[in-house]
């Protein structure tokens, strides 16, 4: 088995060790788990390196590529009457996600070390979720992406629906619903492209060699956009995600908002943008108002929030809305800026949500008014809870600003499809959430750090150990890239060029293939 | 046209004697009954194996060998057949089948 | 029209449309009849019938197991079965009329489906019937314990398999479960 | 290669902004959990060493580049940080040109007096290792700021200014006042930074475009990035961008950026509430850093600012308003920080104005306001720690309970009484010769309005300056704590010694000489001379404030009743505060934000709702098909086969 795999094939056999651990051994259980994504983020790293060592990042082949390169492919055939193969591989885009999970479901373990209820059971369908994950990242087989998309949005409702909090099964249930009808659309969208590509086969990369006719691009990509868009949070498909991330437990609602929200960007970059095109330029304009108001709908929307997780998943729907808007500029710079966004939203929401539990594990509430001067007692959570902030507000030397600038420069530079002005209105639009969401992180914060401390917090203790890893790893990963952008921009670049070098493509030019 | 039996009129006797099991299925009201109904289906079933065989165009033996294994599958039904009936009349002293509804959510 | 008139054709051609009216007749008393040991007695003229179709088409031994199984075996068992849940004489409700409607509509619709597929599909078959093997009986033997290609020993073995299972199962779930505390006291 | 290649100041220029970089993380992770002594000793001593290198630097470059001389803009060190596209880079680096050296010198010597002092001024304080790590990283923004050789470099850091304030401004996090005005100050300033950001975009994918399709302009290297200065302030891009008509729109949107900084009416409305922070801040973001960002951004982007032309102008008169603007409400307040802090609005007033009747050709006023930046700096920082070492003492802010402090407090008194003739424009003090080169670049521009403006204000900024003074030094004690009040400590006291000295020196600077656009040295010369009515206006003014607080305070209070409305108009700040609060909570939070939370739950949400329960309620109807009886299911799917049967059929043939 190669390298590639085993991205997800390890957190699946850690499941699967968590599983076999006998019964009345908690302990054992979060070992296990911590030990298997310890082991993860090492692999990662090694892939990371491979991935470097093998990928060309410069050329005038990479400038110019139109068909997207992948590294380290595995590739079998699976159900060959129906053109169905194992294909992973990994291209820029994906290395990045993959980074961005590895880190997330490590914390992630850590910030769950107090779950008591099951954690047998908790710990395997986390690590499962995850396994789906990976595998999505890394599958170049629309069935074999659909596949592992299912694997990843399933165990979503027993994780919240058991050991969540709240109207905790209204919340499983809607995301799940959601979650389900959006799948129904995805797959739609890949038949669609399977009968339509004529190939009678699921690889992404033959099939991205067939131009399909604009009427077909028409209709498809908003399927396919929508879709994805769904857990994606695009409006108005995202009120799955405040019920849903306020009612699950800490590690899920980071999991859920750091990672498996991206599953919509990355599908509707790598499924929408790239295999359609010209459907891509048509609804570029519609897509980009609905994300528009994403943005900035949700930056108000979390101003008037009282529960803390309320308020950051508005803010993720906010933020999520840049990823969306990024790939819809249509250019090298938003497109790039959408990737980045995807990587950085997951690394401060998932520090968000991961403070968000400490917290409340501490002061047994979320409600911001009944809070106050915390920083007082919990210095750590709270400067963690700052930097989580500031980036969340796209302060520069923070990752959101290198994500949020590229996605502004990016809908100002416009594309020949879109009209310029309109563009710019919009991206105008969009910059004005900077000041909302400056209002609404500072007021939250102020509300619960700041101010005079109230009696009954008096004995809270601060972070413990294995909360100040997990959130001390999730700050330095938004403080690396914020000030050192430029390894992560040539890692995915390479990757972006060929999404946009297709975009410029007239219909003779596809007879290249 | 001949009068003499035809592939079709072998058919079409197979297909009567099914659907009169397909009507007995749905209407009798008697579990004894229905088991007597679907019986008639796998007779009919049964014979349609040997209408071909017997009408194939080469020797063929595997239409007789799957009648018998329909006579054998028919017989293990039912007998568990009886024995369910048995078992629901103990408990609820009626085979009736309107009576027993059960089977919903 | 031309109406041949070979004698054993002709015998044939009598004897298939005898038992053909028969075995309509039975059938329909078996689905329709009030007393359901009647019926019971139908559905064994039903399967006697049967097994003069498998002599028709020269099935002898068929016809031979048809007899034995169905209508000596499983035939008798339904007897069992009737007397087991209800007296021979019981008179059963007719069913509703929205049923029987139901029912009728349902199968004279399966009656004309399969009747319009079959007239419709040209089969690769030849009028006349092909040589059939000399010895019905031997032949299935032989094919029934064949393990190589086209053999039918697994399924064989399986059947037997199910028959024991069948059998077992029976007994099991039609076994008074009063009796059952003293049966695992032995 | 240049004629500074053999400095060491030059090429280790990057140092000035990272000595405090490194100090504060040093400080902030490793030694502000262990002592708190050393934290402040080695911020101190990091920012002093920055501070002296940037002494350095000037000294090497005004060697190299005599007063008189072109002062080229010359990059000691930079390297690509994020890369957007071809000509869409950010490099950052160190531009050291006489604009940035100016700056460079003025905040690290500022600032270190700032640390030295802070270090008796916080002793004892709960977050004293805290507060010296903001400190730090204040300084280092500051720094990046002011040596950004291209646009994004200097949003970059105008952002981390605005970070550092609010948590300098927010120092005391317990208190609620204190925690309102951090929130305030950084949200309004990046509301006007929302301005900036836009204004930027426009100009950097402008330059882009226009790079990507005729290549760099032929006086600037190949690889030019449309945030380069050096590509911003050339003249045929500013042409250009002015030919496309977005050259006026995009320097208004980078001006709002730079008066929400350097808080121009109306969006001061943050910077009296600054006062909130430890007093040092104050000294610190007002007198010498934050507020004058501002004026440095118009200052650097002098060249299309000048070739729009109409927004150098909506510069001046917004400038001018708020200088009379703030001068006027400095009058009433009894906060003696709040006094001051309106004084600096009024002072950047008159260097935004001063900036805004320059031109191209008429070079004077550029040069005037930040001379003026340069002398404010000092006088200012001394204003302000001398009103922390009083505060310090007397542990209050309300000038009507001090009074006679001068022979309790020697020091103070002297330095204190320097810096307010200094800011009063009174001759050989700094402020006068700075004030007098304002007044007179508006009047040689012919921009008698705003001349008029700036020789009132001068006559007012005298006048409430003394008010202060003369309140709070002079007369009898007013209050117990007065009589307890003793003398600040050594730390505290030398920095308002090294202060005073400059503030009576700085003005003796042929400024001009140094800084200044292009070659020409900027100098009022001949014609009327203007520092004759400035100085009277400046002497008036300190004459009415003797008549009405020296000896009998029933002037002040006959006068305030006379004036009554009026009085309690401008003491409410003109209600400014309340227009903004009702703006903010009454409109924005009511009838923008409630009504889209309210509609995200019961519309959107209701919607998804909705559909959920038309299913259920679909699934009540149907499961009625659902009878539990075998008969009724088997009749289900023989037509169901059937009609599978029949359907393939018709479609099949």
């Amino acid at each position: 088995m190669g390298l590639v795999s085993w991205l997800f094939v390890l957190p699946f056999a850690t499941a699967i060790a968590v599983i076999l651990t006998p019964a009345g051994m908690p302990k054992m259980v979060k070992k296990i788990a911590l030990a298997g994504t310890s082991l993860h983020l090492a692999l990662t790293a090694f892939v990371t390196y491979k991935f470097v060592q093998v990928a060309a990042f410069s050329g005038d082949a990479v400038k110019d590529a139109l068909i997207t390169h992948l590294y380290l492919v595995e590739k079998v055939p699976w159900f060959e009457s129906l053109g169905i193969q194992y294909f992973v591989g990994l291209d820029g885009i994906s290395m990045f996600m993959v980074i961005l999970t590895s880190i997330v479901i490590f914390t992630g373990v850590l910030a769950s070390w107090t779950v008591t209820e099951r954690p047998k059971e908790f710990f395997a369908l986390l690590l499962i979720l995850v396994s789906g994950v990976f595998g999505v990242f890394v599958s170049f087989d629309l069935f074999l992406f659909f596949l592992f998309y299912e694997v990843a949005v399933l165990p979503m409702y027993l994780l919240i629906g058991i050991w969540g909090t709240g109207p905790k099964e209204y919340s499983a249930m809607k995301l799940t619903m959601m979650l389900m009808a959006s799948s129904a659309l995805i797959l739609v969208g890949f038949l669609a492209l399977y009968q339509g590509s004529g190939k009678e086969t699921f690889d992404l990369i033959e099939i991205s060699k067939v131009h399909f006719p604009i009427v077909f691009q028409n209709w498809v990509f908003p399927v396919i956009f929508i879709g994805f868009g769904v857990i994606g949070a695009l409006y108005p498909f995202h009120t799955w995600s405040p019920d849903g991330h306020s009612s699950a437990p800490t590690a899920v609602s980071m999991l859920h908002a750091g990672v498996l929200m991206k599953l919509g960007g990355y599908g509707a970059l790598r499924i929408g943008l790239y295999l359609l095109p010209e459907g891509a330029q048509n609804w570029a304009l519609f897509f980009m108002g609905l994300t528009t108001i994403n943005i900035i709908y949700g930056a108000f929307a979390a101003i008037k929030q009282k529960d803390l997780k309320f308020f950051t998943a508005y803010s993720s729907v906010s933020h999520c809305g840049f990823v969306l808007f990024g790939i819809v500029t249509l250019n090298m710079i938003g497109v790039k800026g959408a990737v980045i966004q995807m990587f950085s939203h997951g690394i401060m929401t998932a520090l968000f949500f991961g403070l968000i539990g400490m917290v409340y594990g501490r002061t047994k509430t979320r409600i911001v008014t009944d809070m106050g001067g915390l920083a007082k007692v919990m210095p750590w959570l709270a400067v963690c809870f700052y930097i989580a902030g500031l980036a969340s507000l796209g302060l520069p030397g923070l990752a959101g600003f290198i994500a949020e600038s590229h996605i502004f420069l990016g809908g100002f530079v416009g594309n020949q499809w879109a009209d310029a002005t309109t563009m710019r209105i919009l991206t105008v639009i969009a910059t004005m959430s900077i000041v909302v969401t400056a209002v609404y992180v500072l007021r939250g914060l102020a509300n619960v750090f700041q101010g005079p401390l109230k009696e009954q917090f008096k004995t809270l203790t601060d972070a413990t150990l294995t909360e100040k890893i997990s959130t001390g790893i999730l700050v330095v990963t938004l403080a690396i890239v914020g000030m050192a952008p430029w390894y992560f921009i040539d890692l995915i670049e390479a990757a972006v060029y060929p999404m946009i070098n297709r975009l410029g493509l007239t219909a003779s030019n596809w007879m290249v293939f | 046209m001949s009068f003499s039996p035809e592939l079709h009129h072998w058919l079409i006797l197979s297909t009567i004697l099914f659907s009169i099991g397909i009507y007995g299925v749905l209407t009798r009201r008697n579990a004894v009954g229905v088991l007597m109904s679907v019986e008639l289906l796998l007779n009919s079933a049964a014979m349609n194996f040997l209408i071909f065989n017997h009408y194939a165009s080469k020797p063929f033996i595997d239409g007789a060998i799957m009648a018998l294994f329909i006579i054998a599958v028919a017989a293990a039904e039912a007998v568990i057949a009886m024995a369910l009936f048995v078992a629901i009349f103990r408990s609820r002293k009626t085979v009736d089948v309107t009576q027993i509804n059960t089977l919903k959510g | 029209m031309d109406i041949t008139l070979n004698p054993a054709d002709l015998t044939h051609t009598i004897a298939f449309y005898t038992l053909a009216l028969t075995s309509i007749v039975a059938a329909l008393i078996v689905v329709t009849a009030k007393r359901i040991f009647r019926a019971a007695v139908a559905l064994a003229v039903v399967l006697i019938c049967g097994a003069g179709f498998y002599i028709l088409l020269n099935y002898d031994f068929i016809a031979g197991v048809q007899l034995l199984v169905y209508v000596g075996g499983i035939v008798i068992l339904i007897v069992f079965a009737v007397m087991l849940t209800s007296s021979l004489e019981s008179i059963e409700e007719p069913p509703s009329l929205g049923r029987k409607a139901l029912g009728l509509f349902s199968s004279l619709a399966f009656l004309a489906t399969a009747v319009i597929a079959f007239s419709e599909t040209k089969f690769p078959l030849s009028s006349i019937s092909a040589e059939q093997p000399k010895d019905v009986a031997k032949a299935v033997g032989r094919k029934l314990l064949d393990y190589g290609a086209g053999g039918y020993v697994l399924p064989f073995e399986v059947i037997s398999l199910l028959l024991l299972a069948s059998v077992i199962g029976a007994i099991v779930v039609a076994r008074n479960p009063k009796r059952k505390n003293e049966g695992s006291a032995t | 290669m240049n004629e500074l290649a053999n400095s060491f100041a030059f090429n280790n220029a990057w140092l000035i902004p990272a000595l405090p970089f490194f100090s504060f993380l040093v400080v902030g992770l490793f030694i502000r959990p262990v002592s708190d002594k050393l934290a402040g000793i080695v911020a101190t001593l990091s920012v002093a060493t920055a501070a002296f290198l940037s002494i350095w630097l000037a000294f090497d470059y005004f060697s190299a580049f005599p007063a008189g001389a072109e002062h080229p803009g010359l990059i000691s060190w930079s390297f690509e940080w994020l890369r957007y596209e071809e000509h869409l880079a950010v490099n950052v680096g160190v531009l050291v040109d006489s604009l940035s050296i100016l700056l460079m010198v003025v905040v690290t010597f500022v600032s270190s007096l700032v640390h030295l002092y802070s270090i008796g001024y916080m002793k004892g304080e709960d977050g004293y290792g805290r507060y010296f790590t903001y400190l730090n990283l204040f300084t280092f923004s500051m720094l990046g700021l002011v040596v950004a050789p291209n646009i994004l470099q200097t949003y970059v850091f105008w952002e981390l200014v605005g970070v550092s304030s609010f948590l300098l401004i927010g120092f005391y996090y317990t208190k609620p006042s204190a925690v309102s005005a951090s929130k305030k100050a950084f949200i309004v300033t990046r509301f006007a930074d929302l301005f900036f950001l836009i204004g930027v975009l426009l100009i950097a994918v402008v330059g882009y475009n226009a790079m990507s399709m005729f290549g760099a302009p032929g006086s600037l290297p190949d690889n030019v990035s449309a945030f380069d200065f050096s590509y911003l302030t050339s003249s045929g891009v500013s042409i250009m961008m002015n030919n496309l008509g977005l050259l006026t729109p995009a320097m208004i949107l980078i001006f709002i950026g730079a008066a929400g900084k350097s808080a121009l009416f109306p969006l001061h409305i943050w910077l009296p509430d600054a006062m909130e922070g430890p007093t040092p801040v104050s000294a610190l973001i007002h007198a010498a850093t934050m507020v004058v960002a501002g004026v440095y951004l118009v200052a650097r982007l002098f060249m299309p600012f000048a070739a729009s032309g109409t927004a150098l102008l909506v510069a001046g008169y917004v400038g001018a308003f708020t200088c009379l603007f703030a001068a006027v409400i400095a009058c009433t307040q009894d906060d003696i920080k709040r006094v001051l802090a309106y004084s600096t609005l009024s002072q950047i007033g008159y260097m935004i104005f001063a900036l805004g009747v320059a031109s191209a050709t008429e070079t004077l006023g550029y040069t005037a306001s930040l001379f003026h930046l340069f002398t404010h700096a000092f006088f200012k920082a001394l204003l302000f720690l001398g009103a922390g070492a009083v505060i310090h003492a007397v542990h209050t802010n309300n000038i009507w309970n001090m009074g006679g402090l001068a022979k309790k407090m020697p020091i103070t008194n002297i330095t204190f009484l320097i810096a307010t003739l200094a800011i009063s424009g009174v001759w050989p003090f700094a402020g006068f010769f700075s004030k007098d080169e304002i007044i007179a670049s508006a009047f040689g521009t012919h921009h008698y309005v705003i001349f008029a403006v700036g020789l009132l204000v001068a006559g007012i900024t005298a006048f409430y300056m003394f008010r202060i003074y003369i309140v709070t030094f002079l007369g009898k004690a007013r209050s117990e704590a007065v009589n307890k009040a003793h003398e600040a400590p050594m730390t505290m006291t030398i920095p308002l010694i090294i202060l005073a000295a400059l503030s009576a020196v700085a003005g003796f600077v042929h400024f001009g000489d140094f800084v200044s656009v292009g070659a020409e040295s900027g100098h009022a010369e001949g014609g009327f001379p203007i520092w004759i009515p400035a100085l009277l206006s400046g002497l008036s003014g300190i004459a009415i404030a003797w008549f009405i607080y020296a000896g009998n305070s029933e002037r002040s209070k006959a006068l305030t009743e006379r004036l009554g409305a009026i009085y309690r108009v401008i003491y409410a700040k003109f209600y400014i505060d309340e227009i903004y609060l009702f703006v903010t909570h009454k409109i924005i939070f009511r009838f923008i934000s409630a009504p889209i939370a309210w509609f995200d739950k019961r519309i959107v949400d209701g919607g998804v709702d909705l559909t959920g329960w038309m299913t259920r309620r679909g699934g009540a109807v149907f499961s009625r098909l659902q009878t539990g009886q075998a008969q009724t299911y088997t009749t289900w799917m023989v037509n169901g086969v059937i009609a599978v049967a029949v359907l393939i059929w018709i479609f099949v043939s």
